[in-house]
């Protein structure tokens, strides 16, 4: 039985285009108070574009139902639990909202005076200092606009350091289980990168990884707790490893949420790391960011941080702008500061204490789920589950159903679903990251849902395949859309 | 449920960790605080700002208008607390919107396609250099002297590991346009593209369609780069660039110490395949009806991993949604006559301080935007002055163009605020 | 075929006492900054209460999802056209609700020295002026807090005008088209009701009037334009004849958005009306209020007028505390403030020229519907109508539908329905007000709708009989909750 | 669409109205203004207030923490912009709401049902007198000297013409509370309703048994009223009470001047039928499950008309829900600790006036307000000095009471404002 959800009507909306009528407009500027200029005269003919073609004509109450209407088409974290693993969907507090739009800080910029700018640099100096006590490292920069920026920026500061060290070096060595921004970064960074193997724990291989640093390495790559949820036991052996051989280790810090409070990567032996301010210290995702990706380091990798780099000096915050050793600069200006403020907030909301319990729960739920569902659904390791829990679809497969199946079923049951099919080293994944934010109720409602699903897999597999069937848009052909792709509205070819 | 999983304390569930690795003692952090402190927190700090100064900055971060219903629409939790929609059926709302959003920025910059967003402008420059050089298969890069300063610092971050050679192009001393001349004695059949931006740093409309011709006869790519989306209102768009990359700030977010904004990179059609970023495409559903999806994921790092056009992942959608709802609400007519009263606002501004004697550096055509130098003393002693006067005024210039400042009037800036800046311009040497 | 709308999932919610848990908590006070008290000590022991029984325990995410969930099972007019008839639901523009909550005024004391309070004042003197001038009025008390509070301040003015007079009357005319408050209100004040005929225009039956007023007759509560959208075409008429009898007249203003700009009630011979901001001025309607009813009035009953009055004295704003001959305080402080705030903006905002314009707007799209629909709906009265129409199910009774069936088929059609069975005047009545707000895109679909369904109760009545079918709620019992009223959440009882 | 209806000007469309009905020039206001101006109109009477100043006002309307979630959940559309929930189908979130906010209120009041909100306190009050006068088919009052002289002005206009006698029963000069004796002098069998506020005006706490006890014995009915909500997380409920009428804004909406607030109405079961406003009710719907519509209209005016038990329609739904969200985010355990600060705080500040010779004028127990007497000079005189130190003092009383205040402590309040209060009872006479 459905109990999470019942339909109900939702608005139909066409494109903001199709809504258009010449003439109308949503904003009205205030009157001039000097005197008006021609444009073409200004800038001279040439340079005067006619009118926009096809631009939106609507009125402001249009614009309102338009993206109100739109909106109501979206499943949200407001709405109910997100388990999207890696993600770290977690409630996003209303205060931070609010602080992030205090004048003085949201129409701050970026070139103002330094002593008019102290606000905005301490809130930068508060939050490294807090993210360097977390991490256990011994400096911060948060420049990065997002987790895969901030590996860059990473992966950037352990060439310059090698690179100082007169050593140039040339693979990044990273495992099967790694997000798709590791490789990729790598890439960017001008390395090649070479795939370790995990072994049936769900952990890098050891031995595997012994067997391939070697003075080429320039860094491993790792991810811990790694995307299968579990904690690298080997992580110092595998740092000394690294270091023993002149290569540095980067952690993918987006599974910080299991750590906080805990544990500290500085204390492994991590040199670099990245947090996803949008996973674990609570910014919103808004449908897909904007996030923030601070890179954390050890003190040899200090003179290659980006600039800017915010300074205490005396009781005066400074904006540092010029180092010879450092990579340069990420970003323009200061990095996606309104999502440091938020991430800030949620800092000072909880406390110390409060980020090692709110770990805690997060670490809690991911096993209560655990042991709710793998009786029912496979589980590829039985090494402890960390802050997620990874499934397989192996059970479900045998009446042609795959992870795919579930997910898109699992809406009807008024959940958003998992992540699908990473990582790649689970056949068939169910990725499921509940976070702390989710009551014991949701959990049981999730718990509930994925059974019945599991159920229907064997008794009903149709109804699985042709899922989600209570939706406004039933299943979305995905294929068809990356064929010929359009990807931009165009007014309807007059008859 | 501790007790349900066969635990007695939290602890519990670390125990697997290696022993030394535990955290021993609590973390060196105040306790938490209530609602009512944070916010004091946050008021003390926004109240060390320049919340009652006027201002002539923009140099990359314009203040504009902020329409109330962008932050009534963007707060409402189905917008703010969804993910990437990846799961298509319960996400058409944020897909139906990044539809749009391609679409007003193609629209808007004169391409076929555009993506989804970028971190920001500095970040989209380097992205659509690597396209370039993805797509021309060349490795050599020619950028405008008129760049950003701090857009060049990132590209060079981005490309000096590539190995790609950079060269620069000389702007004209008196028009503040790239040097033709330049630029064709740098072309050859190894640029892979030229990298300009119009207006330009110092503010000036650059030739593109001429510099376009040019790059096209070598077979390199043109890559148009804007900061101040505002002059799209009214100014002809790069319609001749083979890549446009650039920064929505303007019609999204207020400065906010520079960010988030929303980087954009668009392109003609036939470069679908080469472009970074996500995209959301068209389709439909089981029964037909039209429905939207993420597409071409191919290209993309969670796909192709290590070959992947891009590393990106987490970009700036609701910032975009941001700028999607002020296009909207503008509309094609809002956008012009915003356009031009930024015209007529710097024009004003630029009458005042000639008023004062000051010199107005170049002759080419500006926006809304100039490079000005004080008849005596420098631009930061003018600068001093006008704080005096609750004043924030204008970026300092260096290098060539030391002693002068660029300057940045926006439908925001008051005549009074510009005569009161003016008067800084006439003090003696403070 | 249905075009509005399509279902979608929405969550289902529990009453948030059933989703307590003991213990939680969503919200954290700031540590005392002065010694803790014990409460029993301060109080004495017979002061201080048990714990609240049953109230409710829940976490900061848990009352987001809550009431985020609860709210996406309404109608509003952000989602879409809303044509109650007297509602006057128009779009509430945004710019509003941010000014009214600038800090300045959101936390403004009512008893704050008068110094401080130059800007609360000087908002009600600038508005009290601009209805004036609308309403073609000499003054304008802001006090009342709706429409019926202004009718009762209103009906106690004429009382203590004719009391000053030495004129004590008995008896108020209510004509039978009238709203509920008007003979509500009446009977409030200590007179007696009684009613007045319409005629065949559906106007005020003149002679009937002619021959009910009396020397017992205080006043005549008019509304014009009335209920059933048409205006009163006699009022100047109806007018001297209740003041050469000694009578006054009260409009009911509920109705303005036919007439700002265009046509004022000071000039029709009006004593006495009241206003409904949150109708003709487009406070939002919040699901039944707050409101706002200022009462504007002629200068013979200036001296009625409730305190306190905000008065200009020289540069300088005043509140007058008391008067001799006011009715008194109608309400606690200065009214709604708040609403005001928002009234104020959205006249600011129009100006003269875009008030008048909006006015035209209403009435055009109420005629628009009408020519739309008035072939397949019973217009009772051909008389022209202003910025509502009336129909009257008649033509559907045959097939045993009404106009509460119609209603809730709308819903499915993905309106809201208009007003039903008002006015009384009307068997059957259909009462439907577009205001100006509406695209014509949007009457389009609702005249669309409107005829569909007159065509289903022809020929599928049983579909419209049981409607609404696509809500996640269907037809409501209403007589079941009248019958045996449970009106507050009691805990299950344990068995 | 004009043309459509066969109309050439929208003149036409009033053409039917008597030629001198109409209005023959443009109204005599300014033209609509932009966003922007409409923004700096308000700010700059925003900047005429009193917001940087420490204030001791309460009387009535009181400065409370507000939880940031109530305003981004009640400005959803959803919520903002419906109307009264007269369709059900598409009203069961207000409706659900509002069911909530009658049980919360009848929890809290220790009565059995509450209604969905009258306008305010001070309204609420005669409406509760009206209906007891309704139930015991009486017409004499007796009304409390110590309620808040405000709500007793709103009485008095309500009830002048209604030709019921009412008579003040006196306060005890010593303890604030209500003088039982002279309670007893005039109760009588003609009494419908006795009328007390607690804590009172004077913010002391009534002896609310007691009083109650003696009422009934005279077949009259007790009315309680309150303007602080806040300290019904600690003080006994007024159970004995059989109506209770109320004032919610501590728990919903910031002072605003006095508006909006958010009036209650709670009374007997047995009393239902005989409540002003509206009301929400449980029920099912076609398919048996549960739902919620309005109830009981039948006592409401537009069922009723001219015998309806009141006129009231629109309410106050939107507070309503603002303070349905304050008490569940604040909930049982927050709601205790919140009365508990304002007990401390307003404890700290007496002590403070004290230190400085001041004297509390009663001795009854109080919650978060006080009357005092400041050692030399007049209230007047304090808080003109008060100001001076951005202190906005308290209410300064009259009559018997002249030249003392009644002073409020809430948890807003610092220590350091308080002791900066305190010196303006010390100063000479200004
Ligand atoms: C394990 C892991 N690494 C890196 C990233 C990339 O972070 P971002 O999306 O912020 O660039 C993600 C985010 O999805 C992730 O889950
Ligand atoms: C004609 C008419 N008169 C009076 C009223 C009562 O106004 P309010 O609900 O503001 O008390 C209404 C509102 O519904 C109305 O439509």
């Amino acid at each position: 039985m459905i109990k999470k959800v019942r339909p109900h009507q939702t608005q139909n909306e066409p494109l903001i285009f199709e809504r258009s009528s010449a003439g109308k407009k949503g904003y009205q500027l205030p009157p001039l108070d000097v005197p008006a200029v021609n444009a073409a005269e200004a800038l001279g003919d040439d340079n005067v574009r006619a009118e926009i073609p096809h631009f939106p004509e609507v009125s402001e109450v249009d614009v309102i139902r338009h993206y109100t209407r739109l909106s109501t088409w979206n499943y949200a974290i407001d709405l109910g639990m997100y388990p999207l693993g890696s993600c770290t969907m977690k409630y996003n507090p209303r205060v931070n909202e609010h602080v992030a739009r205090l004048e003085g800080l949201a129409w701050a910029h970026p070139y103002q005076p330094e002593q008019l700018s102290q606000g905005a640099l301490r809130v930068q100096h508060d939050l490294e200092t807090y993210l360097s006590e977390i991490t256990g490292m011994d400096a911060v920069t948060l420049q990065p606009a997002a987790g895969a920026h901030g590996e860059m920026t990473g992966i950037l500061m352990i060439r310059a350091y090698l690179e100082s060290q007169g050593d140039v070096r040339k693979t990044v060595l990273i495992p099967d289980s790694a997000h798709g921004t590791n490789p990729a970064t790598a890439a960017m960074a001008g390395y090649e990168v070479k795939e370790v193997r995990s072994n049936e724990k769900g952990m890098i291989d050891f031995a595997a990884l012994e067997a391939v640093v070697d003075e080429t390495t320039a860094a491993l790559m790792v991810t811990n707790p790694n995307t299968v949820g579990i904690f690298e036991e080997d992580i110092a052996k595998i740092a000394d490893l690294l270091h023993s051989r002149g290569a540095q280790l980067y952690m993918d810090g987006a599974n910080m949420n299991a750590l906080v409070g805990w544990a500290r990567p500085g204390d492994f032996g991590v040199d670099v790391m990245h947090l996803n301010l949008h996973k674990t210290f609570s910014t919103p995702h808004g449908g897909g960011g904007p996030g923030a990706g601070p890179v954390a380091v050890k003190s040899h990798l200090v003179p290659h941080l980006p600039v800017p780099r915010v300074v205490k000096q005396g009781d005066a915050y400074k904006s540092i702008e010029e180092s010879e050793t450092s990579i340069g600069r990420v970003r323009a200006f200061y990095g996606n500061f309104g999502v440091l403020i938020r991430a800030l907030a949620y800092i000072l909301a909880h406390g110390g204490n409060g980020l090692k319990n709110a770990t805690a729960d997060a670490v809690l739920n991911a096993n209560y789920i655990r042991k709710g569902l793998e009786d029912v659904y496979d589980l590829p390791y039985s090494s402890p589950a960390m802050h997620e829990v990874v499934f397989s679809d192996s059970k479900q497969t045998k009446n042609g159903i795959k992870t795919g199946d579930i997910a898109k079923r699992l809406i009807d049951y008024g959940f958003h679903p998992y992540t699908v099919s990473f990582p790649m080293i689970v056949h068939g994944a169910l990725m499921i990251e509940p976070t702390e934010t989710e009551s014991l109720q949701e959990l049981d409602l999730f718990i509930d849902a994925m059974r019945s699903v599991a159920d229907e897999a064997e008794n009903d597999p149709d109804l699985v395949k042709t899922a989600p069937h209570s939706t406004r848009t039933s299943r979305v052909n995905e294929t068809l859309a990356a064929r010929n792709p359009v990807v931009k509205w165009d007014p309807p070819t007059s008859e | 449920m501790l007790e349900a999983l066969g635990h007695s304390a939290p602890e519990d569930l670390f125990s697997h960790l290696p022993a030394d690795l535990l955290l021993n003692r609590p973390l060196d952090m105040p306790d938490g605080q209530s609602e009512y402190e944070i916010i004091d927190y946050f008021q003390a700090r926004a109240a060390e700002g320049a919340a009652d100064y006027a201002s002539f900055l923009g140099a990359g971060s314009y203040s504009h208008f902020r329409p109330v219903v962008i932050d009534s629409l963007v707060t409402r939790g189905e917008f703010l607390t969804s993910y990437t929609p990846y799961q298509a059926e319960i996400s058409q709302g944020v897909l139906t919107a990044i539809f749009e959003f391609q679409t007003m920025v193609a629209q808007l910059t004169g391409m076929d396609v555009a993506n989804a967003s970028m971190y920001d402008g500095s970040t989209a420059t380097p992205e659509a250099a690597m396209m370039a050089m993805r797509i021309t298969r060349r490795d050599k890069l020619l950028v405008a002297g008129s760049l950003h300063p701090e857009y060049n610092a990132v590209l060079d971050t981005y490309l000096r590991h590539l190995g790609s050679p950079r060269q620069q192009v000389a702007y004209q001393p008196e028009t503040g346009q790239l040097d033709l001349e330049d630029l064709e004695s740098q072309l050859n059949g190894q640029t892979a593209a030229l990298i300009i931006q119009s207006p330009n740093f110092f503010g000036i409309i650059e030739q593109i369609d001429e510099i376009a011709e040019r790059v096209h006869r070598h077979g390199a790519l043109l890559i148009v780069m804007f900061t101040e989306s505002v002059a799209l209102g009214i100014t002809k768009p790069p319609a001749a660039a083979d890549i446009v990359a650039g920064e929505l700030q303007s019609f999204a977010h207020p400065p906010s110490f520079g960010g988030p904004s929303c980087g954009v990179l668009a392109t003609k059609r036939k470069y679908i395949r080469q472009m970074p970023g996500r995209l959301a495409g068209e389709t439909v559903d089981e029964d037909g009806r039209r429905a939207f999806c993420l597409t071409l994921s191919t290209r993309e790092q969670h796909i192709r991993r290590a070959k992947a056009t891009s590393n990106i992942c987490t970009n700036q959608a609701l910032v975009a949604l941001m700028a999607t709802i002020y296009m909207t609400i503008f509309g094609k007519q809002g956008l012009r006559e915003l356009a031009e009263q930024n015209i007529a606002k710097a024009r004003y501004l630029e009458g005042a301080l000639r008023g004062r004697g000051a010199r107005i550096e170049f002759t080419g055509p500006y926006f809304n935007e100039f490079v000005v130098r004080p008849a005596v003393g420098t631009a930061a002693e003018v600068n001093r002055r006008a704080l005096e006067n609750k004043v924030v005024g204008g970026f300092e210039l260096t290098g060539a163009l030391d002693g002068a400042m660029l300057v940045c009037a926006t439908e925001m800036n008051r005549r009074e605020e510009m005569d009161r800046f003016a008067e800084s311009f006439s003090g003696g040497a403070a």
